[in-house]
C-alpha cells in the first residue's frame, strides 16, 4: 500500500458517497438526526482538499493526518469514530509496515477496534460495527490465508453486505437509533450504509 | 424550505457572526476552531464548558456569561462539536482552576468531549447530563438523553463556580442536580435541518410524537392529538414516576418551548402543570417559561423538573448574566 | 390546527393565569374584565397603560413591570380590548400622576382607547404608535400600523415616568420616539388563530409576504421568496426612506421575530442588517434580537431602527425589570 | 317598537350571524385579521345571555343595556362602532319615544350618525357605513312618506343588499383592510356583510 493509492481511495469514496446521498440521507432521517451524510460528505471534502500535502507523506503519515482531519471536520458520534479508525491504523502501520495484506489486515483490525473501544459498542448494536467486525475478521482470515486479491476483496464486500443488512432488524443499543427502541426495525444503520459503500469501493479500486 | 438563510454552508457562520455582534459586551466569537467565549476572561474559577450541535439556540452560546458557562463550542445543526474547538476554548478560558465540561448525553457529544479531555493539558471534570425519561432501557443502551435540564446544570454549576469553588465540588453539584432532574418533550411538527432542505419526520394534522429529543429526531410513539391538559398530565406523570419525589417536595418547572411554539401556548402548559403539581403536592417554587433549547423551528415543547434543595435554590437564584438568561445584575 | 390548548374558548384565561402565575414576583392578573399590573402598585409617577389584542407574546403583558408598564389590557386574540378592561386597569393603577396610553395604531385599538379616555376621571393622555412603513398612502386612510417599535416606546416612556416627569413629558417622549422609529415585516407562513382553525392565509413554498402586520393579516404584496441578504436589504432601505438619518446617525436596530422563527435565523438577519447599516454610515448602538412583538405561531420577522439621541439612548439603558425585558436590575 | 321585539331581533340576529359564520370568517380572512365572525358572535350571545334582565327594560333602556353590553363584548373595531350606535339609538328614542316609524328612523339615523362620528369614516371607505348609510337615508325617507311596512323592509333589504355589493370593487381606506391597498379590491367587507345581515333579519321579522 502505498500513499498515491490512499489518495485514489480517498477520492473514490468522496464519488461513492456521493451517488448515495439519497439512501444515506433517509436512513439518517428515518433513524437518526438526518445529518449522516452531511457530516460525512464534510470529512471526505476535507481529506480530498488535503491532497498535495498527504502526496509527499508516507502511507502512515498520511493516515495519521487524514485521522486528525477528520476528528476536526465530521463531528457528531461518526467524526471520533471514523477518526480513531484511521488513527489506530496509522499506529499500526507505523509500526508493522504496510506492504503485505495482512499488515494492511491487521492495522484494518487495530482501527475496528479502536472504534470498538472508543464507542464501547459491538456487534449487533446496529451501528457500523456490524459492516466493520465481521469485515476486519474476515479480512485477517483470508489475508493469513493467502488468498488472491480478486476473491479476498470479493469476500469482503460480500461481508459487508451482509453486515449492513443485518442492522435491518435489529434494535438500537448504541447512537440515537437507541432513542427511538422498536421503532428503529425495518430500517438499516446509516452508519453501517456508509461503512458498507466505503468499504465496497476501496475494493473496487484494490481488485482492479 | 422556507428560512431567512443564505448559502446553507454559511448559516451557521454568519448566524454566530450576528450573535456576537449583538451581544459583544458579554461574549466574543472565535473561528476556526469554533467557539464562544466571555468578553471578559474569568480570573480564578473553574472554567465551564459547555458545546454540542447548533439548532439548540438560545443553548449553549447564549448561556456563555457571568454566572454560568465560560465558553461554548458549537457545531454545525444537530452535529456534536469536535475536540479541536473545545481544546481551543479551554485553552482561552482556563484560569488555573480546571475545566468542567457539560456534556449532553449522546455518543456523538460524549466521544468528541472525551477525545479532548484526553488532550487536555489541564485538570479537568466531566458531568454528562441525562434528564430525558422518554428513553427506555437505558441500563441497556447508550442511556437517556441530555436535554432542556442541561439549562438548569449550567445555570446551577455556574453560580456555584463563580463563588471560587473547586473542580470536585463543580462536578459533584453538576450530577446531583442531573439526579433531581427530569424531562419529557413532545412535538406537533418536525423541524427542517438547512442542509437537507426539507422536514426531518412527516406527520399528520391530527398526530403528535411523543417522547421527542431536540435534533428533530422521531419520538418514542406516534399519538393522537389531545388537550393541553391531557399531554401535560403524561408527561409529568413521566417525570414524577421516575423522580420518585418525597411528600412536599419543592421544583423547579422549566417550559420549555422547541423554537417555533408561541409563548402564548407555553404558558398555558405552565397553568395545566403548575395545577397538576398542586394537586399532587408538588410546590413549584421557581420557574422559566420560553424557547431556552430548541430543535430549529419545531412545533412542540418539554416539560422539565428539577427537585429543589436549599443548595440549588440558591445557585439557580444567584445573579446570571449571559444574553439569554439575565437576573440579579 | 396544532395546538397545546384545551378548549378554543379558555385559551386566553388560561394562558393568562399560566403568565401570572409563573411571575407572580412581578405581575398580577385580574379577570372580569381583564388585565395584568404590577405586583406591587408604583407610587408617585405617570401610570403606564398599554393593551391590545393578544397572540403577540410577549407584548404587552411581558412589559408590565419597574421601567415599562404599569398596566396591560389584553384583548381576545388579534381583537382589541375594550374600554372597560382600560377602565380597571386605569383605577388599579393610577397614582395622582395621570394616565398615559400607548396605543398601536388600529382602528380597533384607538376606539377603544379612546371611549375609555372618554370615561376615565383621571387626567390622561395617549401616545399612538404607528412605526409600520409597509403602509402606503397613509395620509388617506387609518394610517400606519402600531408594530414591534411599539416595545421601543414602552421602554423609553415607563423609564421616563419611573423618574418622576409629568404627563406632558411622558407623551412627548413617546411621540418623539414614535417619529423616530421605522418598521417592516416579511412572513414565510400565515398564522393559525386558535378560535378559527385554519391559517389566515395560504401560501406556496417559493413565496413570502413583504410588508405584513402583527396579525397574521397578508401583506402588501406576494412576492418570491429569496436570500436573506436581500430582504434585509428591501425592508431597511424602506426604513431608511422612512427615516432619512443624518449622515452618522446612530441606532437601535430590533430584529423581532412573529413567533415561529428560531432564534438561529433572528441572528442570521441581525448579522446582515448590521453590515448592511454599516455601508451606508448607520451606527447600530444598541441592539435587541427575539420574538418580542409576535403573531401567534407565524413563521416570519420584522426590522425596525429607531434613531437615538442621548435622550432616548439613556433612557433605552435604563434599568428594567419585567417578565420579559430585564437589565440593570 | 317594544322591548319584546327587541329581543327577539336579538335572538333573530344570533342566529342569522350563526348561519353565516363561514362567509363572513372567509371575509375578514381575506382582507382582515379573521376575528370579526368571532367577534360578532360572542356579542350577540352577550346580548342573548341578557334577556330577562332587559325584558324588565323599557325599549330605550333595553338598548342602552345593549349598547354597554356590546362595548365590554366584542372589542376590535366593530365593538365601538356598534356599541355606539345602540348608545345613540338608546338616547334618541328616550328623547323622542319609538312609537312610529319616523321615530324609529330617526333613532337609526342617529346610531349610524354616531358610528361615523366614532370611526370617522364615510361612504366609499369599504366600512359597514356603505350599508348603513344608504339604508338609513332610505329609512327616513320612506319613514316619513308613511310607506307601509312591507314595502319599507323590503326597499331597506334593497339598499342593505346593494350597499354591501358596492364595498366589494373598492379600495378601503379605513379599518384594516386600508392596510391592504389594491389588495383588498374584489372582497366584500366583513362588517358590510354582518351590517347586511343584521338589516335583513330585523326586515324580515318586522314585515311578518
Ligand atoms: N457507540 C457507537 N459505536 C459505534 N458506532 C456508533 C456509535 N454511536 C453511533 N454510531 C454510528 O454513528 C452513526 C451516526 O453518525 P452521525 O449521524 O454522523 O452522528 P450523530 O448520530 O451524532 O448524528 C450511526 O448510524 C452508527 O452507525
Ligand atoms: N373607522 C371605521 N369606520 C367604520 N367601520 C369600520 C372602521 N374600521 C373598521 N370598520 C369595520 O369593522 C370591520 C372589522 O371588524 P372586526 O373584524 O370585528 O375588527 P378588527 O378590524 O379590529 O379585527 C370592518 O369590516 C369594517 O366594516
Ligand atoms: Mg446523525
Ligand atoms: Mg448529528
Ligand atoms: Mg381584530
Ligand atoms: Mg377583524
Amino acid at each position: 500500500m502505498n500513499t498515491e493509492s490512499i489518495l485514489r481511495a480517498a477520492e473514490a469514496i468522496q464519488a461513492a458517497l456521493l451517488a448515495h446521498e439519497a439512501d444515506i440521507e433517509a436512513l439518517d432521517r428515518a433513524i437518526g438526526d438526518g445529518d449522516h451524510f452531511i457530516n460525512m460528505k464534510r470529512g471526505a471534502a476535507a481529506v480530498v482538499a488535503l491532497r498535495d500535502e498527504l502526496a509527499t507523506l508516507a502511507p502512515d503519515a498520511a493516515l495519521h493526518k487524514i485521522g486528525m482531519k477528520l476528528l476536526s471536520s465530521i463531528g457528531g458520534a461518526s467524526g471520533p469514530l471514523i477518526a480513531s479508525f484511521f488513527l489506530a491504523m496509522a499506529k499500526t502501520m507505523q509500526e508493522r509496515g504496510a506492504d503485505g495484506w495482512p499488515q494492511i489486515a491487521a492495522a484494518f483490525a487495530a482501527g475496528v477496534a479502536a472504534i470498538q473501544s472508543r464507542g464501547k459498542a459491538d456487534v449487533g448494536e446496529k451501528t457500523l460495527l456490524d459492516v466493520l467486525i465481521p469485515v476486519s475478521r474476515c479480512f485477517t482470515r483470508l489475508a493469513e490465508a493467502g488468498t488472491e486479491p480478486a476473491t479476498l476483496c470479493a469476500e469482503l464486500k460480500r461481508e459487508a453486505e451482509q453486515g449492513m443488512e443485518s442492522t435491518r432488524d435489529m434494535i438500537a443499543s448504541k447512537g440515537r437509533a437507541a432513542f427511538l427502541g422498536e421503532r428503529a426495525i425495518g430500517h438499516i444503520d446509516p452508519g453501517a450504509k456508509t461503512s458498507q459503500v466505503m468499504i465496497c469501493t476501496v475494493c473496487d479500486l484494490a481488485s482492479t | 424550505m422556507k428560512k431567512f438563510i443564505n448559502a446553507v454552508d454559511d448559516v451557521l457562520v454568519e448566524s454566530l457572526s450576528g450573535f456576537a455582534a449583538a451581544h459583544a459586551d458579554l461574549v466574543r466569537l472565535q473561528l476556526d476552531p469554533h467557539y464562544l467565549c466571555r468578553a471578559q476572561k474569568a480570573q480564578n474559577k473553574v472554567a465551564i464548558l459547555s458545546g454540542g450541535g447548533s439548532g439548540h439556540e438560545p443553548l449553549h452560546g447564549g448561556f456563555v456569561g457571568y454566572g454560568m458557562l465560560d465558553a461554548a463550542c458549537p457545531g454545525h445543526v444537530f452535529t456534536s462539536p469536535t475536540p479541536d474547538q473545545m481544546l481551543a476554548a479551554a485553552e482561552a478560558v482556563e484560569a488555573g482552576r480546571g475545566v468542567l465540561f457539560i456534556v449532553k448525553n449522546y455518543a456523538g457529544d460524549v466521544m468528541n468531549f472525551e477525545m479532548a479531555a484526553e488532550l487536555l493539558p489541564f485538570d479537568h471534570a466531566t458531568v454528562l447530563t441525562s434528564d430525558d425519561v422518554a428513553v427506555e432501557d437505558s441500563t441497556y443502551t447508550t442511556g437517556r438523553r441530555g436535554v432542556a435540564g442541561t439549562l438548569i446544570v449550567e445555570k446551577v454549576v455556574g453560580s456555584l463556580a463563580e463563588t471560587g469553588a473547586d473542580l470536585a465540588a463543580c462536578q459533584a453539584l453538576g450530577e446531583k442536580v442531573n439526579r433531581r432532574t427530569a424531562s419529557m418533550g413532545v412535538a406537533l411538527s418536525s423541524c427542517t435541518v438547512p442542509a437537507a432542505g426539507r422536514p426531518t419526520f412527516d406527520i399528520g394534522p391530527d398526530e403528535l410524537e411523543m417522547g421527542v429529543g431536540i435534533h428533530g429526531e422521531p419520538g418514542r410513539r406516534r399519538e393522537a392529538l389531545r388537550p393541553a391538559d391531557a399531554l401535560v398530565g403524561d408527561l409529568l406523570a413521566a417525570l414524577l414516576e421516575d423522580l420518585k419525589p418525597q411528600p412536599d417536595s419543592r421544583a423547579l418547572l422549566l417550559v420549555n418551548g422547541f423554537g417555533g411554539t408561541p409563548l402564548m401556548e407555553l404558558y398555558l402548559l405552565y397553568h395545566a402543570a403548575a395545577r397538576w403539581l398542586a394537586e399532587r403536592g408538588v410546590a413549584v417554587e421557581r420557574s422559566l417559561v420560553g424557547n431556552y433549547v430548541t430543535s430549529l423551528d419545531m412545533a412542540g415543547a418539554s416539560l422539565t423538573l428539577c427537585l429543589l434543595d436549599d443548595e440549588i435554590r440558591a445557585h439557580w437564584d444567584a445573579p446570571v448574566h449571559t444574553p439569554a438568561l439575565r437576573w440579579g445584575r
